[in-house]
């Protein structure tokens, strides 16, 4: 009895407080459509920005003059080096084959393979490229590098900009991080905010109720259930508006683009989810604990 | 100081509320109320009426001396057994106090419900009580849809329906026309002589003068005056009681 | 029909106003008030005196009928003009209404801002009519600081402060002990004289003996009384009318 | 006189429902600051990903056995080709040296000069870069292409991967764009939200008013003052903590590097100014539009 109790005084005060009700459902539905929005750009920026710092390789180029025996000697080297990951060789062969292949008419116009032996080395850790670089071809007193081992003749980074790269992604990744945070604690704050405001509204009614003997979680019930109702319907709503965007926008317009660059994303379950467990749960929270000040009668 | 007797229901004592500056609530208030007395409370406006009801149903604390009631000294409930100790009390507001949010059959099913009754007693007794004030009409009406007289029986009603020990009502007539307040009237009686006590704050001299009961007279916060008026008939029956009331001139004693 | 007098300030024809099903607000209401008249309205809880006050300050629109106001049509009032038409009124609402977020003294300004007067005149005003209500100590109370009667004083104080040519009051003593009343009475008897119609709704049934005014009265929207009760003295001073008022029985015509 | 009045009685009402007044200055400070911290961002990520756009090149090869003749051709053809923006010629000898300048050691294992003379072809527009290749060797009947001049080695754009790029930046351009969209109508509806509760919680008072006979402007003037005040502070407060977060943060940590990666950001005080007109205004708009249903008394 108790329960239906609080459920049909939750429904009851919700139809007679149409503006402060809509008001808190509109608050959530507006901030977890923000969050279902932001929570796969984010993943999905965080994403490319460590799969681009997945391509930062150190290449070790030998001399063409190097022998088989100087590549398994380099290669040992390489193994007992610090931070090396993943150790890829590449023979001037298989290196020319590939080349050819990608670009065929460039290649045409060259004579003999001036390509050399090479070690595609992937760092341990993206960060550790320089670090890796510098172990490999430790700056020389007179200046300039010399590579550790007398069959090396360049190391290289892939890209020359690798210092770019990892500092570019690592800006995009705390900024990613600072934003998200900055929306949770503003959609929660946000929420908060309003229920408090709809509760201001009705401090006289809570009064009366205590003045009538009613305890603090004989009202307190009634308020958390309709926070929980309203929670729900708003993280609903905003659910839909989300469906109805990856439906018609993100499914029609980049289709089959999504997976290719945004691999890393939230499952569309798992973000539902998430958009409706935080909605009422912070709702009903909310209802909760804003009603604590008007109990003090 | 005599000694409390023991079948006080209220007893104050050197009970004084200060609002702020200036502003007396009660200066050194000193009675008892026996159980199932009949008491009115009376005085110029600002002289403390209400204040002593807020006292009482403990929606304030007082600045000095000790309120008891049913035996049980006030300070000493506790902030989450307040709630209990005011189901035992049936409270008439000055400004009414309904819900907004309910139908007038809700507003007084609160009190109820508050206690945790079944919904087949609330089916039961929340009609009757609502017959007895005349509201039947109303039953579906939210409180802003009443007129005063029609609000303020509805917070008649709710305080009525729990059967409460202890009655308080400040100015529950205040809004009613002559024979509204009469039936009103009659019905504080008849609850009374069930055994409940009563505590009525009000303006209207006439229905003091001619009710013959205790009255205790406040003028700024104190005490002055606390006597029986005359004729006090406990065995009256209330069909003679409304009799009595509706003559209009105050006459001398009848027939008694 | 008679023909609506020219110097007819409250004029009602025909007026019926029904809330939803059943509840009957007014019921072809028909009166004529003339400048200057001192009208009681008396009639039973829910007989549809507020209605009736309520429709001449255009809260709300009759259902059919005629309602005219110094010889206007209020149905032919453009919603703008409305607040214009409100400040020649003066209104004692039954339930106060007042502003929570003002002090008693802002509350009564507030009547005299809304029509644009200088800072000057309120300063000159305000404290007087406080003064003459009772209320000088309370100048810098909010209402949920004050008693029911201080309240219901300010309301008074607010729909006197602009000296308005019609002043309606819905139960200006309802929540006043006698003696504030009889205050009361005499300030409108006073603000009468000086030429003000004054249209009073009350259940205050010996003070209407004793006035001996125009009474209308109302049952169930219907005005089935409208008379000068006996001996209507317009000369009467204030004083006079004060004494007369707190002699306790109604008596036969005295010195007239 | 009447300004000084409707300026005293906001400051009142603000003073006495401290409560709304702090909830809307709360929901405008929030709002104001995720839009400020959003709109550089927004702003960074479309101006990189313009700046990668731009490095959409078309390559345009000719044959090792040119002559000046044969170049001065191709580069009228290439005038009169549509969607040519910017033309750059660069000659196989400047190629060879840019080329060894860049990368001297591996450069160092080649014999002769193997690249060819070079047209670098800017579209004027990096969408029609794929419509430009197209047109400068169009497919042929056969298989294959064959370009418009018999010069021409080869078309190439300076990365195979120009459709991604494409692809890629005008997905960000389009969800930064609908980010944007997203929060700024987010921002006006909570804040109009907020106001709208508080004004609820003072329906009362508005009905109050009118029965005494104040006008709708009398009454709605305080609180347009007021909702400008409380946007006015919540704007600032939003201000101040991201100047806060510039100092502290954004200037301590990436320091020279956003200057370098994010120059299209607005700058700080166009920002500033941002932020503080629209809290200011869409918090007085909303005050004054939210009256309105409560002024129909
Ligand atoms: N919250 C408050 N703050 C300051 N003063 C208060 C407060 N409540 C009451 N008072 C003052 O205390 C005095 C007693 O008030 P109380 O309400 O008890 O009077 P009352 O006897 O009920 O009067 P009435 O017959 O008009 O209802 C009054 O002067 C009133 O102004
Ligand atoms: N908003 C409303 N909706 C429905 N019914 C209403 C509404 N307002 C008033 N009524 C009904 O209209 C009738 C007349 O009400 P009104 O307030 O005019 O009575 P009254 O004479 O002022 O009574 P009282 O002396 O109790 O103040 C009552 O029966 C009341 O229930
Ligand atoms: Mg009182
Ligand atoms: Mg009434």
């Amino acid at each position: 009895m108790r329960l239906s109790f609080f459920l049909r005084e939750a429904l009851r005060s919700m139809r007679r407080n149409a503006v402060p009700s809509f008001a808190a459902m509109a608050t959530v539905l507006v901030t977890m459509l923000m969050l279902g929005l932001f929570i796969p750009v984010v993943q999905a920026t965080t994403g490319a920005a460590n799969s681009v710092r997945k391509r930062v390789l150190v290449d070790v180029y030998l001399k063409t003059s190097a022998k088989p025996a100087d590549v398994a000697r380099v290669q040992t080297l390489l193994h007992k080096t610090p931070h090396v990951g993943k150790l890829e060789y590449v023979s001037r062969d298989a290196a020319y084959a590939q080349q050819r292949k990608a670009h065929p008419d460039l290649y045409k116009l060259l004579g003999a393979n001036p390509l050399p032996d090479t070690f595609r080395v992937t760092p341990d850790n993206p960060d550790n490229a320089l670090a890796l670089q510098r172990a490999l071809a430790p700056p020389a007193a007179a200046g300039g590098v010399v590579p550790i081992d007398e069959s090396i003749a360049v190391v290289k980074n892939r890209k020359t900009d690798t210092q770019k790269i990892l500092t570019v992604t690592n800006m995009v990744k705390v900024t990613t991080a600072v934003l998200a945070l900055v929306l949770i604690s503003a959609s929660v704050l946000l929420i908060a905010n309003t229920i408090r405001l709809s509760m201001f509204a009705r401090k006289r009614e809570v009064e009366v109720m205590k003045l009538v003997g009613a305890t603090d979680w004989f009202i307190r019930w009634p308020f958390v259930i309709e926070g929980t109702i309203l929670g729900a319907l708003g993280a609903l709503g905003a659910v839909v508006l989300l469906g109805l965007g990856k439906v018609l926008v993100l499914d029609r317009f980049f289709h089959g683009i999504t997976s290719v660059s945004a691999p890393h994303t939230v499952p569309f379950a798992a973000l539902i989810a998430i958009v409706l467990a935080g909605g009422v749960a912070v709702s009903a929270l909310g209802s909760g604990i804003s009603l604590r000040r008007f109990l003090r009668v | 100081m005599p000694p409390s007797s023991a079948k006080a229901v209220i007893e104050f004592r050197g009970v004084s509320k200060r609002y702020g500056v200036g502003a007396v609530g009660l200066d050194q208030a000193t009675f008892a109320v026996d159980r199932g007395e009949f008491v009115f409370l009376v005085g110029a406006t600002g002289s403390g009426k209400s204040t002593l009801m807020r006292l009482l149903i403990k929606e304030l604390e007082p600045d000095a001396g000790m309120i008891r009631v049913a035996g049980h000294d006030l300070a000493e409930i506790v902030r989450n057994r307040v709630p209990y100790y005011r189901r035992n009390l049936g409270v008439v507001f000055q400004d009414f106090k309904l819900l907004p949010n309910r139908t007038v059959h809700d507003n007084v099913a609160y009190a109820l419900q508050v206690t945790g009754r079944t919904r087949r007693e609330i089916r039961d007794k929340v009609p009757d009580i609502l017959r007895l004030t005349g509201l039947s009409t109303k039953l579906h009406n939210f409180p802003d849809e009443l007129s005063g007289g029609e609000q303020q029986r509805v917070s008649i009603a709710r305080a009525f329906v729990n059967h409460p020990p202890l009655l308080l009502a400040d100015e529950p007539t205040g809004n009613l026309d002559p024979e509204t307040s009469i039936g009103i009237m009659q019905l504080l009686y008849r609850i009374n002589r069930t055994g409940t006590t009563v505590l009525v704050a009000t303006h209207d001299q006439t229905m003091v003068d001619k009710m013959r009961r205790r009255v205790i007279e406040l003028r700024e916060g104190r005490v002055v005056r606390d006597e029986a008026t005359g004729l006090y008939t406990r065995d009256e029956s209330t069909r003679e009681f409304a009799l009595r009331l509706r003559n209009d001139a105050p006459q001398a004693p009848e027939h008694l």
